[in-house]
Order: C-alpha cells, then sequence, then structure tokens
C-alpha cells in the first residue's frame, strides 16, 4: 500500500478492482496543508509589522447575512464536521459506530444544500457570487475593491460547492449501497463501479478537508474575524464595510 | 441467479484478470518490514516412534509434510489436509493430534507416534490393529490408520472404555465408507484382547 | 449348499496392510528426481482461456515447468462434454486450466502466483431451469445439454412452462427422454388414492477420503501412472489411451484406492490422473500430484440434483396403478448421467405398477461435474417415494409393512424395460427385517409424545440393478501347486478383487492360503472385466472367476486322464490332488499336474489360440503368461434377465420439534442379494451404505452462491458429510441368503441400494413423526423442519437443496 | 495472479518465545505483521488458503504463565491457552462452572480440542463462507458484503446487530463465558487491562475488520470467572448440523441463581445469532422473581427475538432461539 494513490482489491473472481482511495493520503493532505497555513501565518505576521489600522466595528452597521443563510451556513458546517469526523473514525482507528451518523448527516447536508441552491437562484443576489475574468485582478490590486464578497471568497464558496457537491452524489450512491431503515441494500452495483465511486468519495473527501482546515483557518484571522462576527449576527460595520469593499457594487441596507 | 444482474456483471466481455497487487487482505499483506531475530532454527531432531530422526524443517512446516516427505512415513495420510477428517491423526504425548493442523515446530520437544510405530519389535500387531482385522474395519482403508491412532490413544488413557467413550474419542475420524461400527466393535474387542 | 469358502469370512490380504500403513495409495510413493505437480484451476464459472503468461514462473528457482491443455491436446480439445485433463474452456469453478511442475509443492504453489491467465468471461448458469427459460445462458458454449452420441443441444421451454414447473404444477413442456408402459389414463381411473406433488433432491459431491492424487513417471518407453480408481483393468486400457500410450507400454499401478463410489470407476471420470503422465513426458522427471480437497471437491464428481414432479395412484387393495414422473435433471458443469431414468426404474422395480410414464430432461449448469454416484436416481428417489408409500397405507387404512409386500419385488418381475428379475425376495427381506427390527410392536410407538420430541419409525427400500457378464477370467495353476487368480477388479475397499476370486478356490477346492489373488498392477497380466460400479463386481466376476477355474479343471482332469489312463469323467479333485473317483490312490497332485500342463504346452499353458470373444487386453496378459503354469481361461457368456439388488431397513429416531434435530434410536437393514459370499464384506456394505443414506436424507449438500457461481461448499465441513457420532451405534444387519439362479454361486451385488433403503427409511421415520408431512424433498435439513413447525413465513426459505431455487 | 485453490503453507517466520516480556515485545515489533499462534486451528487454513499473509507467526503455547486453571481470591483465573480439553475434563470447572466445561466439550473434535485453546476459541475469526473463501469483503477491508444480498446463501448468518457485515460470532466458550459473567486478562508490552467479557467481542459496526477489542500488539492472556457464578444453575446447548466438526447454527448459555423456587438472577447467552455473544437482557428481566417452569419459558421466549432482522435463509434462527430459551428457563 505504500505511497499508492488507489487501492485495489480482488473482486469475486477475483480479477483486480478499484477498492478505493489509498487513505495514507488522509496523511499528506492534512500535512501539506498545515504547512501551507503555517507560512501563510508567518508572512501575515512579518506584514502585519506595517501597521495599517484595523476598521472599527463601532457605529452604523448594514447587513450582510439574512439569518436563513447564516442557519444554513452553521447547518451545513456542522454536518460536514460530523462527515469528516465519523468518515475517518474506522479509518484512525477509533472505535465508534460510525455509520448510522454518517448517512444521518449526510442527509441533512443534502437537504440543506439543495435548500440553498435553491434559495440562491430565486431569493439571493445570485450575481455577488459570480466569479468574473475582473475579480482576478483584486488580490494584486489594493485600489480595486470587491462587491458583497471578495475574490477569495468567491474561490472559497465555488471551491467547496464543487467538492460538496462531488461528496454528496458519491455519497448518495454508496448510501444506495447499504441497508437503511428505508431499503435493504440491492448488491446490483458491479464492484468495479462501487470501488470507483468509493474511490471518488476518498478523492473528494480529502478534497472538502484541505477546503474546510483552510476556509477555519480565515475564518479565524483577525482581519477576517468580523466576516465570520457577521455569520453569527448577519451585521458588519460601515467602517468595514468601507475598508473592504465597493459600495458602488455592493450597498447593503442598513441593519436595525 | 438473477438474470439481469448477472448480464450486467458480464457485459464487460474480454477482462484480464491478471496483475493482482496484493493477495485477497491487504490487511494482512507481509510488508517487508525487519524481523525481529530469534526465529526458530531449522534443524531440529525429532522423537518419532521411539527413534530419534534429525530433520531439516521449515518454519511453517505441518507434521504430517514432515513425516509423509521428509522421514517417508506416508501410512499418516492426508485426507484434507485442514483437520477435518482425522486420516492424518497421530500421537503427540499420547495425545491424539491431527498432523496436518499442528506445526512440527511445535511438538519438535514431544513424543510422537504414528502408525507404523505400533506393531511390537518382532513385528507383532498392535492389539487394535489386529481387532480393526478381525472386525474387518478399514473398508478403502485411507481414514484406518487415524482410527488406529485414536483408537491406540484412547486405550492409553482409558484401558476399559465404554462404548460411547469409544465412539466419543473417535468422533474426530472421518470415515466416507462408513465403517463406524466395524471400528467401535475392533476398540471394544481391542480392550478385551489388550 | 455346504461351500468351503462361498460364505465365510476371511482375512484379505491387503487388511493388514491398512492397519499398518504399509500398503501404499498413489501419493505415498516416491522416486529419484521426482518433483511436485500443483494445479491452477479455474476462478470463473465459464470462461475462455485468452492467454497465459508463465514467464516470471518459469524465471523461478525450482520450477520446472507447466503443463497446459495445449501440450495435452496439441490437435485441440476433444468436442463434448466430459472432464478434460486440462482445458482451455472451464465450464466450472475449479476445473483444471494448467499444472506447474517445481522441487517442492510449495514452491509449485509460489509459482502459480506468479501467473497470469487472461479470461474472457462466458455467461453461466446454476439453475437448470434458468437455463431452460427462454434466453436464458447456457452452461456449455454449444448450449445447455448433450445428448449422447449427438452432440451439443439446446433445449428451451416458454415462460409459462419454466413458471409451471417451479409452481410444482404437472409439466408440459416435451421431455428429452420419455419411457412408459401400460395405460396411464386408466391405471389412474382405476386407483382409490393419488398423490401429486413436486419434489426435489440434492446433489452432492463423492468426497472419497483419498483425493485422486496421481504419479506417474516413464521408464524406457513405458509409462508408469500410479493412480487412485475403484477399476483396474478397464481403467488401465482406458488411462492408456488418454496418456496416450500403447496399452503394451502402459502401466497402471493402483494397489489400494482411498473409496470411490462412482466417480473414480471410468477413466472418463478420472482424466486428471493423466496429468502428470503427460508432465513427466514432457519434463523428463517422475511428477507426483496431489489433489486438495477443495480440488477434490470440483472435479471428484458429485451426485445430479433432481426437481421433479411425481404423481402415484394406489387400489383399493393396496397395489400401485400408477406412476407418472418428470424429472428436471442437473447436468453440471461437465455433462452428467442417466440418474432420473433410474429413479424411474427403481419405482417399477420396488413397487411394480400397472402403467408407468417417465419424462426426463437433463440440464448443463456451470457446477461441480456430476455423475454416477452410489445408487444414482434410485437412491434420490427412494427418499421421495418411502413417505408416499407410508401416505397411501394411511389413506387406504392399510399396515405400513403390508402394502410394501402387496407391492413387493419377487423373481420374474420387470424393470421398467420389462427385464424380468433373475431372482428377488422382497417380501422375505421385509418379513426378516420386521422380525429384527421388531417392527410391530415399534410401530405400536409411531408418533408417541415425550415432552418435545416425537417417536418416528421409517421403512425404506433399496434397489439398484447389481449385476454384469460377458467378461474374461483367469487363473493358474503353478508348479508348486499354489492357485494363482488373476482378478482384473480394483481395489475400492469392498474386498470383491478377493471375494469373488474365491469363487474359483471353491470350484478346486483350494484351501485360501494356498492361493494367491494377483491384483493391483495392469502388468501382473490381468484379464479384463467391467469397471467397479453399479455393484456388478460380486455377480460378474464369481461368474469368471468360477469358469477359469472349471476351465482349469477341465484341463487338470484332460492332463490325470491323458497320464493315468481313463476318461475324465473319472476323475475328481479333492485336498489338491486329481484322483480317480473308482481308487483314489490313482491320481496326481496338483503342484504334478501343473508341471504337467506346462510340458503340454498348447491350451494347457495358454500358448494356444485363447477361447473366443475374449478382450485384447485379456489376450495380451494370457501371452505374457503362456507357458508359466496350467492355465484356466475364460470368456463368461451373457446372462439373462435384470439382477436386481435388493434392501431393507428401518429406522426408529426420537424427533425434537424444539430444535429440529432428531436422534436415530436404532436401525437394521436386510439385504436380498442372493447367495452370501462374504459376510463381513456385506455388513461392511450394509452399513456403509446406511452412513451414506443418513447423509443424503440429513444434511449433505453441495451449494452455489446464485449471483456468482461460488462454490459454498468446498470441504468435509462444508459439504456435511455424516460423522460417527451422526449414525447409530451398533446397526442391525442382515440377509435372505437364497441363491441367483444367473451366478454360479447365486451372488447378486448390493453396495448401492445399502443406501437408499436407508434415506428412504430415514425420511420415512422423520415424516411419521411429522404426522406424514410431506417436505418432497432430500436432505430434510433442521431448518426445514424448525420452519415446517413453527409454521415461519412465506420468505423463509430453506437452504437451497441444489442449485434448482423451486 | 488468479484466484486458484492453495493448499500448501506458504513461507512464514515462526517465534516460540517462552517468556511472556519476549512474547509481548515480539507481539508489539511485528504488530499487524505478526500473527498470534496457539493451538493454530483457526490459522493454517487461512494461511494455506494464501487468504491471509502474516509475515511470522508468534506461538504462544510455551508460555506457563498463560497455561492452567488457577483458583483466586474471588473464583478462578484461567490461562488463555489451556487447552479445550482441559478445560472440559478439570474437576475444579465441573463442579463448579460446568457451563463452561461443557461449551468447551462442545467444540469441534476431540483432536481439535486437543490442542484447542480457550483464548483461540474465543479469539477465531468467523465462519461466513464468503469471508473464508478468501473473497475481499468488507470483513477483509474490501467495501461490500456478499452474504447480505438478494440471493446470498446466508442460513448461518446474523439476525442482529448486522452493520454491512452479517457474519456471526463462531465460539462455543464465548456464551458460556459472557454468561458467567468472566473477564478477560489483556496483556501487552505497555501493561495490562481488563475488559468485561460482554465488552471484549465486538461488532462491524464500531470495527469490521475484527472480532474483538484486541489492537496489534496485544494478547489475550487469561480468562477471570467470578466467585459469583459458582455453582449456578446452568444451561449450555448447542445445535448444529452435524454433532461433530460443526459449527452452532445457534447455541445458548444460560446462568441462573434459584432460590425458593423463583429466579433471583439470570444471565442468558446465544451465540451464532449475532457478531457478538448476543446478551438476552430482555428474557434475564423477565425471568427475574419467576420459576423456572414451563409457563415462564412459555412467557419469555419471544423476548429473545425482538428485533431480529432475519435474512434470506436464516429465518429459522428465530423460532429456534425462542425454543433454546425455553429450554434453558424449563431447565
Amino acid at each position: 500500500m505504500d505511497g499508492e494513490i488507489v487501492r485495489y482489491k480482488r473482486d469475486v473472481w477475483g480479477e483486480e478492482v478499484i477498492l478505493g482511495v489509498s487513505w495514507d493520503l488522509l496523511w499528506v493532505v492534512a500535512t501539506a496543508i498545515l504547512i501551507l497555513l503555517a507560512a501563510h501565518a508567518i508572512i501575515m505576521a512579518v506584514l502585519a509589522n506595517r501597521k495599517m489600522d484595523k476598521p472599527s466595528s463601532e457605529g452604523r452597521r448594514v447587513n450582510r447575512h439574512h439569518v436563513v443563510d447564516r442557519a444554513f451556513h452553521w447547518i451545513m458546517a456542522v454536518s460536514v464536521l460530523v462527515l469528516i469526523i465519523t468518515g475517518t473514525a474506522p479509518i484512525l482507528g477509533w472505535r465508534i459506530a460510525w455509520l448510522n451518523i454518517h448517512w444521518i448527516a449526510g442527509l441533512v447536508l443534502t437537504f440543506v444544500v439543495i435548500f440553498h441552491i435553491i434559495r440562491a437562484f430565486f431569493w439571493q443576489d445570485f450575481k455577488s457570487m459570480l466569479l468574473g475574468p475582473r475579480d482576478f485582478g483584486e488580490p494584486f490590486d489594493s485600489a480595486k475593491k470587491p462587491g458583497k464578497y471578495s475574490f477569495e471568497q468567491k474561490g472559497m464558496h465555488w471551491a467547496m460547492t464543487v467538492v460538496v457537491l462531488a461528496v454528496i452524489v458519491t455519497g448518495v450512491v454508496l448510501f444506495l449501497q447499504i441497508d437503511t431503515p428505508f431499503w435493504d441494500r440491492t448488491n446490483s452495483m458491479p464492484e468495479d463501479q462501487l470501488g470507483l465511486m468509493f474511490l471518488l468519495h476518498g478523492l473528494s473527501t480529502l478534497a472538502l478537508i484541505a477546503l474546510t482546515v483552510t476556509h477555519i483557518y480565515f475564518a479565524l484571522r483577525p482581519e477576517k474575524l468580523f466576516y465570520t462576527r457577521s455569520m453569527i449576527t448577519g451585521w458588519i460595520s460601515e467602517d468595514e464595510m468601507a475598508a473592504n469593499h465597493d459600495t458602488s457594487k455592493w450597498s447593503p441596507k442598513e441593519a436595525e | 441467479m438473477n438474470p439481469k444482474l448477472t448480464r450486467r456483471r458480464f457485459i464487460k466481455g474480454v477482462i484480464a484478470s491478471g496483475v493482482a497487487a496484493s493477495s485477497a487482505s491487504l490487511w494482512y499483506a507481509a510488508t517487508g518490514q525487519s524481523r525481529p531475530s530469534g526465529a526458530v532454527e531449522r534443524m531440529v531432531r525429532l522423537d518419532v516412534n521411539g527413534q530419534m530422526r534429525p530433520v531439516d524443517v521449515a518454519p511453517q512446516e505441518t507434521l504430517a509434510s514432515t513425516l509423509r516427505y521428509k522421514l517417508g512415513l506416508t501410512g499418516t495420510k492426508l485426507g484434507c489436509n485442514r483437520g477435518e477428517c482425522g486420516a492424518c491423526t497421530v500421537l503427540v504425548d499420547d495425545v491424539p493430534t491431527y498432523g496436518c493442523s499442528v506445526l512440527t515446530h511445535s511438538v519438535k520437544d514431544q513424543r510422537i507416534e504414528t502408525v507404523e510405530g505400533m506393531e511390537s519389535a518382532n513385528g507383532q500387531l498392535h492389539p487394535v490393529q489386529q481387532a480393526f482385522i478381525d472386525e474387518l474395519g478399514p473398508q478403502c482403508g485411507y481414514c484406518t490408520p487415524g482410527q488406529v491412532m485414536s483408537a491406540v490413544g484412547l486405550l492409553r488413557s482409558n484401558p476399559n472404555p465404554t462404548r460411547d467413550q469409544a465412539r466419543q474419542a473417535l468422533a474426530g475420524n472421518l470415515c466416507r465408507c462408513g465403517s463406524y461400527d466395524s471400528y467401535i466393535n475392533g476398540v471394544m474387542r481391542a480392550a478385551q484382547i489388550g | 449348499m455346504a461351500y468351503m469358502h462361498i460364505g465365510k469370512d476371511f482375512v484379505p490380504q491387503d487388511a493388514p496392510g491398512k492397519v499398518t500403513g504399509r500398503i501404499k495409495y498413489a501419493e505415498d510413493y516416491a522416486r529419484d528426481g521426482m518433483v511436485y505437480a500443483r494445479l491452477l484451476s479455474s476462478p470463473i464459472p465459464h470462461a475462455r482461456v485468452l492467454d497465459i503468461d508463465a514467464s516470471e514462473a518459469m524465471a523461478m528457482d525450482g520450477v520446472f515447468g507447466i503443463l497446459t491443455a495445449d501440450d495435452v491436446y496439441p490437435d485441440g480439445e476433444p468436442d463434448g462434454t466430459g472432464l478434460k485433463v486440462l482445458t482451455n474452456e472451464p465450464t466450472l469453478i475449479g476445473e483444471p486450466i494448467l499444472a506447474v511442475a517445481a522441487v517442492d509443492e510449495k514452491t509449485a504453489e509460489d509459482a502459480l502466483e506468479r501467473i497470469s491467465v487472461t479470461f474472457e468471461r462466458l455467461p453461466f448458469v446454476l439453475d437448470p431451469l434458468d437455463s431452460l427459460q427462454e434466453g436464458g445462458p447456457d452452461a456449455y458454449t454449444g448450449g445447455n445439454t448433450y445428448i449422447f452420441r449427438q452432440g451439443f443441444a439446446q433445449v428451451k421451454w416458454t415462460a409459462d412452462q419454466v413458471a409451471g414447473f417451479r409452481s410444482g404444477t404437472e409439466p408440459s413442456a416435451e421431455a428429452q427422454q420419455d419411457v412408459s408402459f401400460g395405460d396411464l389414463g386408466q391405471a389412474f381411473s382405476e386407483s382409490a388414492f393419488v398423490y401429486e406433488s413436486p419434489f426435489s433432491t440434492a446433489g452432492y459431491p463423492h468426497m472419497s477420503m483419498e483425493p485422486r492424487s496421481a504419479f506417474a513417471y516413464w521408464e524406457n518407453g513405458k509409462c508408469f501412472l500410479h493412480g487412485s480408481s475403484q477399476s483396474m483393468t478397464p481403467v488401465a486400457e482406458g488411462m492408456a489411451a488418454i496418456v496416450g500410450c500403447p496399452v503394451e507400454d502402459f502401466v497402471f499401478i493402483n494397489e489400494a484406492t482411498g473409496g470411490g463410489f462412482g466417480q473414480k470407476a471410468r477413466p472418463n471420470s478420472i482424466p486428471s490422473m493423466a496429468i502428470p503422465a503427460k508432465f513427466s513426458q514432457k519434463i523428463n522427471r517422475p511428477v507426483m500430484m496431489r489433489i486438495s480437497r477443495e480440488e477434490e471437491t470440483f472435479i471428484g464428481g458429485a451426485r445430479q440434483g433432481f426437481q421433479g414432479w411425481i404423481k402415484v395412484g394406489f387400489r383399493q387393495d393396496g397395489t400401485m396403478a400408477a406412476l407418472d414422473m418428470y424429472i428436471v435433471s442437473d447436468n453440471g458443469g461437465k455433462g452428467g448421467g442417466g440418474d432420473a431414468y433410474s429413479a424411474a426404474d427403481a419405482i417399477v422395480v420396488l413397487y411394480q405398477p400397472s402403467a408407468m410414464r417417465f419424462r426426463g430432461t437433463a440440464v448443463g449448469t456451470n457446477t461441480g461435474h456430476r455423475g454416477a454416484q452410489r445408487g444414482p436416481g434410485q437412491n434420490q428417489i427412494a427418499a421421495i417415494i418411502a413417505p408416499l408409500i407410508d401416505k397411501a397405507a394411511e389413506e387406504l387404512g392399510i399396515d405400513r409393512l403390508e402394502i410394501r409386500k402387496i407391492n413387493a419385488h419377487e423373481t420374474g418381475d420387470g424393470n421398467a424395460r420389462q427385464a424380468p428379475a433373475t431372482s428377488a425376495y422382497m417380501p422375505e427381506a421385509l418379513e426378516q427385517a420386521s422380525a429384527l427390527f421388531n417392527l410391530p410392536e415399534r410401530l405400536g410407538r409411531s408418533r408417541a409424545r415425550s415432552g418435545s420430541k416425537i417417536t418416528g419409525i421409517g421403512i425404506g427400500q433399496g434397489y439398484h440393478d447389481a449385476g454384469r457378464s460377458g467378461m474374461d477370467g483367469i487363473v493358474r495353476l503353478m508348479p508348486d501347486g499354489r492357485l494363482q487368480i488373476h482378478s482384473g477388479v480394483g481395489n475400492l475397499g469392498t474386498y470383491s478383487y478377493a471375494a469373488t476370486s474365491r469363487a474359483a478356490a471353491e470350484v478346486l477346492k483350494m484351501p485360501w492360503e494356498r492361493c494367491d489373488v494377483i491384483h493391483g498392477r495392469s502388468d501382473r497380466h490381468l484379464p479384463m472385466t467391467s469397471p467397479q460400479d453399479g455393484s456388478n463386481s460380486i455377480f460378474t466376476n464369481t461368474r469368471t472367476n468360477f469358469g477359469a477355474a472349471m476351465d482349469l479343471l477341465d484341463k487338470m482332469k484332460e492332463i490325470a486322464a491323458m497320464d493315468l489312463g481313463g476318461s475324465v469323467e473319472d476323475y475328481d479333485i479333492a485336498d489338491e490332488r486329481v484322483y480317480q473317483t473308482a481308487d483314489d490312490s490313482v491320481g496326481m497332485t496338483f503342484a504334478q499336474v501343473a508341471q504337467r500342463g506346462i510340458e503340454l504346452g498348447g491350451k494347457y499353458s495358454g500358448q494356444a489360440e485363447v477361447p473366443e470373444g475374449i478382450s485384447d487386453f485379456t489376450r495380451l496378459s494370457v501371452e505374457r503368461l503362456a507357458g508359466s503354469a496350467l492355465m484356466g481361461i475364460y470368456n463368461d457368456p451373457r446372462h439373462e434377465g435384470n439382477v436386481p439388488g435388493l434392501t431393507v431397513s428401518m429406522i426408529e429416531i426420537e424427533l425434537d420439534t424444539e430444535t429440529g434435530k432428531y436422534e436415530i434410536l436404532d436401525m437394521c437393514s436386510i439385504a436380498d442379494c442372493g447367495t452370501v459370499v462374504h459376510p463381513q464384506g456385506l455388513a461392511n456394505q450394509l452399513r456403509g451404505g446406511a452412513v451414506w443414506g443418513i447423509g443424503l436424507a440429513g444434511y449433505e449438500r453441495h451449494l452455489y452462491d446464485p449471483q456468482n457461481g461460488l462454490p459454498a461448499s468446498t470441504g468435509y465441513w462444508q459439504s456435511k458429510i455424516p460423522t460417527l457420532l451422526d449414525v447409530p451405534d451398533n446397526m442391525g444387519t442382515g440377509w435372505v441368503d437364497l441363491p441367483d439362479p444367473e451366478n454360479p454361486v447365486g451372488a447378486r451385488g448390493i453396495g448401492e441400494p445399502a443406501m437408499g433403503s436407508v434415506s428412504a427409511a430415514l425420511v420415512s421415520a422423520i415424516s411419521d413423526a411429522l404426522d406424514g408431512h410431506f417436505f418432497g424433498a432430500a436432505p430434510i435439513t433442521a431448518d426445514m423442519i424448525i420452519n415446517h413447525l413453527a409454521g415461519t413465513s412465506e420468505n423463509a426459505k430453506a437452504l437451497a437443496q441444489n442449485n434448482f431455487r423451486g | 495472479m488468479v484466484a486458484t485453490s492453495h493448499d500448501v503453507m506458504p513461507d512464514i517466520e515462526l517465534y516460540q518465545p517462552t517468556d511472556e516480556a519476549n512474547a509481548l515485545a515480539l507481539a508489539r515489533e511485528l504488530g499487524t505483521n505478526g500473527w498470534l499462534l496457539s493451538g493454530g486451528q483457526d490459522t493454517y487454513g487461512w494461511l494455506k488458503d494464501r487468504a491471509k499473509r502474516p509475515g511470522a507467526m508468534i506461538e504462544l503455547t510455551r508460555i506457563d504463565a498463560w497455561k492452567g486453571i488457577r483458583e483466586t481470591a474471588d473464583g478462578i483465573e484461567i490461562g488463555a491457552v489451556t487447552t479445550l480439553t482441559e478445560i472440559a475434563e478439570n474437576p475444579l470447572l465441573l463442579s463448579r462452572y460446568g457451563l463452561l466445561a461443557e461449551a468447551a466439550g462442545k467444540v469441534a473434535s476431540p483432536q481439535i480440542r486437543n490442542v484447542g485453546t480457550l483464548g483461540g476459541n474465543l479469539c477465531q475469526d468467523t465462519r461466513c463462507w464468503y469471508y473464508r473463501r478468501g473473497l475481499d469483503c468488507y470483513r477483509a477491508g474490501g467495501n461490500l458484503c456478499y452474504a447480505d444480498s438478494p440471493e446470498a446463501l446466508n442460513r448461518e448468518h446474523a439476525l442482529f446487530g448486522a452493520s454491512r457485515c452479517v457474519a456471526v460470532s463462531p465460539s462455543d466458550t464465548a456464551p458460556a463465558l459472557v454468561a458467567l459473567d468472566a473477564t478477560m486478562v489483556i496483556s501487552s508490552a505497555s501493561g495490562q487491562r481488563t475488559v468485561d467479557a460482554e465488552d471484549f467481542f465486538i461488532g462491524p459496526a464500531q470495527d469490521i475488520l475484527h472480532m474483538t477489542v484486541l489492537r496489534p500488539g496485544e494478547i489475550l492472556t487469561a480468562v477471570r470467572i467470578p466467585a459469583a457464578w459458582a455453582n449456578a444453575e446452568y444451561y449450555f446447548e448447542k445445535v448444529a448440523d452435524r454433532n461433530v466438526w460443526d459449527f452452532a447454527l445457534v447455541n445458548i448459555a444460560a446462568a441462573m441463581k434459584v432460590s425458593g423456587g423463583a429466579i433471583e438472577e439470570a444471565r442468558m447467552v446465544c451465540g451464532a445469532v449475532e457478531c457478538v455473544p448476543r446478551r438476552l437482557r430482555s428474557v434475564e428481566s423477565a425471568v427475574r422473581g419467576m420459576p423456572r417452569s414451563e409457563q415462564t419459558a412459555e412467557q419469555v421466549a419471544a423476548l429473545a427475538t425482538e428485533g431480529a432482522r432475519p435474512l434470506n435463509y436464516n429465518h429459522f434462527k428465530v423460532p429456534l432461539m425462542q425454543n433454546l430459551v425455553k429450554r434453558a428457563v424449563r431447565g
């Protein structure tokens, strides 16, 4: 198993088929992401010497996240964390009855994601999350300021979208392969296809873990902490808005 | 078999079944770790039928294969090689044991007796052997050496067994010819003459 | 008639070797330079080998080579079903594809792991009914059945016909085989009790204790093959052909065989034994090939499974009026055998219906290869028919023993083809069993309850045609006066090779210790005989040995008359002397007669033309023996009629309604097999048959996973071979012991029916304990009994009896 | 490589430590590459089939400290490498803990009991035939179960506690020890821990690859049976197809403290119905205070199978379990 990405097994007649991802990669991903973030932290610390004044959270407040979206975010966050923990438990050798929790959390995630997609299309300002070519200049031009969402935020959102949809789709397929209160497994899936699903589920899980760690890291960065606060309380201060956003592109209502 | 299901399984047509990386269980796959010292020495001296026999024994070698292929004692038969038939039964310190399911190294310090060792020096048959002939216990005879050893083992620990004790003692020896009754008759007869 | 040897026990010459372990089975031999072969067998139920890459294996130290089907069949594999030596188109999991030879078994198996085989997977089928279904997969590339002398064929039914058959209604589909006599409609209309039901019986592996291991080497042009066969000369001749070696240069060595129950009888059921012969020819080394227990399960042969429909009608007086039976039999991966017809024939013989119709279709499946197994057909059906006879008795208010007597098989009664029985004493056997078993008293206990236990009494009957003729015999009177009886009979554990030889000793009034039975190696110049299957040996070979001894006796008298005057009629023999009946001081010893025979030569010492009709194989043996002794040579003429082997068994069980388990409290078996030749041997056959019968009725199995065709039972444990504690202690045995006119010593065969009557009696007892419930299945496993008693829901399936899934 | 049939022991190293420390050190050092060898009756088949490939075997039977049957302050302690024959015939056990002696006497065949050990019988792997064939199923680290599907042959499989894998506990002594409230002594190079017999066995939900809590490097070295259950009223029964060389279709072990004709306390355990020996708690509480009688038996039997989820072929285990409970209660 040393160093390989894909694990293989023998099917019922002894022919080699894909079994799933090699969980050695879990350690590779974990290490890689921690090194990257550590590096980022250090750089930021160095830059931090050149004092730039932190916008005040006092004063007038504007709405950033609707309560429904905040609820969605946190439900999603919890289910993802539960899925990651229960999913990696058997790999890390924790002997817990993880499977039921895992698929229940998976269902929750699936439903809230569907809800979010529908809401995003019809009730939210969908454009504000669109990632256009212009956005890519943003990081390199301090003059340029984003609308409601920064380039990084859009990137994180769309990366998350892809990865989460991947785990959900593969997860649902695998869900159909086990006995549940709703159905008995049919065993009708050819072993090679089943293995492929496990592989994709595993790979997308690894990506999800990487993104989640990154996301949490940035959410806790001092200069970004107000976004996290806004994901709880819903508002940011006008100072914060002015410092980080281009009001011509984003003019939220004042929070009462 | 569900045709739908099998058809799906066979859509593939031509497939190679070669080049598998690891054996059935990845979880037990022997990784190239360094081995601790102190593994068994191959050369052993076995006490077989009262003789000390020096023999080169692989660590994983079963007693039956040592007896049959290294010492030429082919009276010990391999009926299943899985401890499911008893044709390979030998005595280890008087205890009936499946030769196919014990390592030679595990019994290297013990007294091993096979069917070849049952006759007395002057070539006289063991009472069990004589009784088995008198009762015509053997049919095809392939399980007979094992039956003999189980019977001898019983009579050493219990010279006057009841018929039921004899049945319990020989229960670990399969006979496909179905000579069970004749063998038990033989054991009871041997208990009398022995 | 007072015999000197017939009917007396003796110590067979191989018995001491068996209790000392000194006698050698194929795998016990060794030879300098011997290498070990292991097989690579198919992991796929039905496939075609596209490519074999053994380069890695061949590069290993201690590997001497591989043998593939291309080596064995340079001009392509033989067409048709039947086991091959090696094959590139396996039709069952476990079929040998190639062999590797190495310095030891471990190295050979290490090499197997480095060989890659590219397969094309082909559709497979496990349930014959799935194959009969239109569009259903076929087990063989040529079709789903193989018709003798016609080749592959495809039999398909409509979806309705298959569904109907599964649901147990009267089958409408046209059958492959259709045999009938009498007016069926008329007979059913005369019937006071008619019963109709579907049924199924299991096919399961032989599991002889000795796997079919073999060892071979070539030495100055001769091939020496140590094998494991029930038979000797017919297999020697056939294996020579398979190996491709002239019979005169082929030596088949088989002193003892670790059990054979049908599938070690004929060359075509043991072709794998040619592997070491072919291999040693290729790599020029002695090759030992041990067959593992799992491999033995795959290629060792199995009984055919049945799914059938039976309808029987009985008249008010208890006579069986009509039998209508339809059987689809599972022919396995290599084409099967004639079990189904034999099943119908057995019912006809045992119960003599006035009208009968049998319809049968045999379908291939990608499961273990099937073929004759102890009472093929007769013994499966015995377990189905017995409880039906009991039902009829109950319905018609006739005693259970009585109804069997009313229908009993007697001398002159016919079989399904109206061949009359040479002799048959079923009524006597029933009476004798009843007396020995104290049946009337036991029937009084029938269905008695104590706690969770119920008493069940069972009566069973078994039949198999048990005798052939037309074979050869050779006996030699040696210059030292000893009698050498050459036997072509195999040593499968029945001691028939010796027991039948005693007919010759009987004729010549020779003390047994002055006789040698020559057997066990084809180069000991043996006569051709019939394979040791079909319970025929005792009948067939007492005829040949008796005949050969008579020929020898005539020659002895001729020589005596020639030398001492008078005519042949004036002479008789006693105490190893030929003497004048008028004056017994005038005579010569056997030794003298033998010496004179050699001097005279010609027909006396086998140097003249041998008798008409003798086989080439025997002729060769005679040529090689010529001049060595005074010889008796004989070709046995054909006999008339059907030679029945008949048994009756009775069983008392205590069935525990809470566990589905039962204990066999007592049982007995009575044989009607003509004059008893060897009482101990006969008792062994009756007891051995009983153990087999208990397995058939109780739990023996041969399971395949319907999803992927994997064998679920590959060893003793999973196949559930009866152990000592599964069978009763002190089985009672007995025999009618009335002579058969078609055999010089009055003997008929018995090995197979001894099993059928017990499986019948046990099922009859189980059904009795359950108020006559008819399972219509064998075996009846604990789970079936529990489900029946608990009325477990419909979706509660008992473990598949065979590959049919009903 | 083709999944052909194998029958010969492949190369594998063998260690025969004679002292505890050495054995535990080896177990730690070899980890999953090491195979603990006791009687070996559930070892050689795996190796001959080449279905499991450890690099080395560590023979445990030469360590006297792990052998024998000793009386202790509160009950007895049985060394894990004590043979089943010794246990079945031991006078102390026969007189006080007949339940275990009887269970040990029902295992396999005489020759297997002669070398097979208590530890081996407890730690043996499941007999699911798909798994035993060497298929890469869940239990072998794969990603599906061949035994729990619409057409699978699963007559011997689980009624309860299935989680992807439906294999059952094969042991006869395990239910007896759970019924006797035994404690398992687990040693490793880093020390010793004890676990209740009931918690020693784990199902597929917790760990689909292992049947016990043993970790690599850990060895079951002894079993302790508390005096609390000495001389209780016992019932053991094993129902199998054959009376020798077979595994239970269902087995039951029951220990009951009876006084004044009423059951004060009871522990009942069934084997071969779940991946772990199944405690019949509802039955245990239902019989408390009731007499050992037919009526009690009839009343409580059905409780035993509440929550059972039969597969294709094992429905019969439901009535069989109930019947065995009846027999145990009825006495």
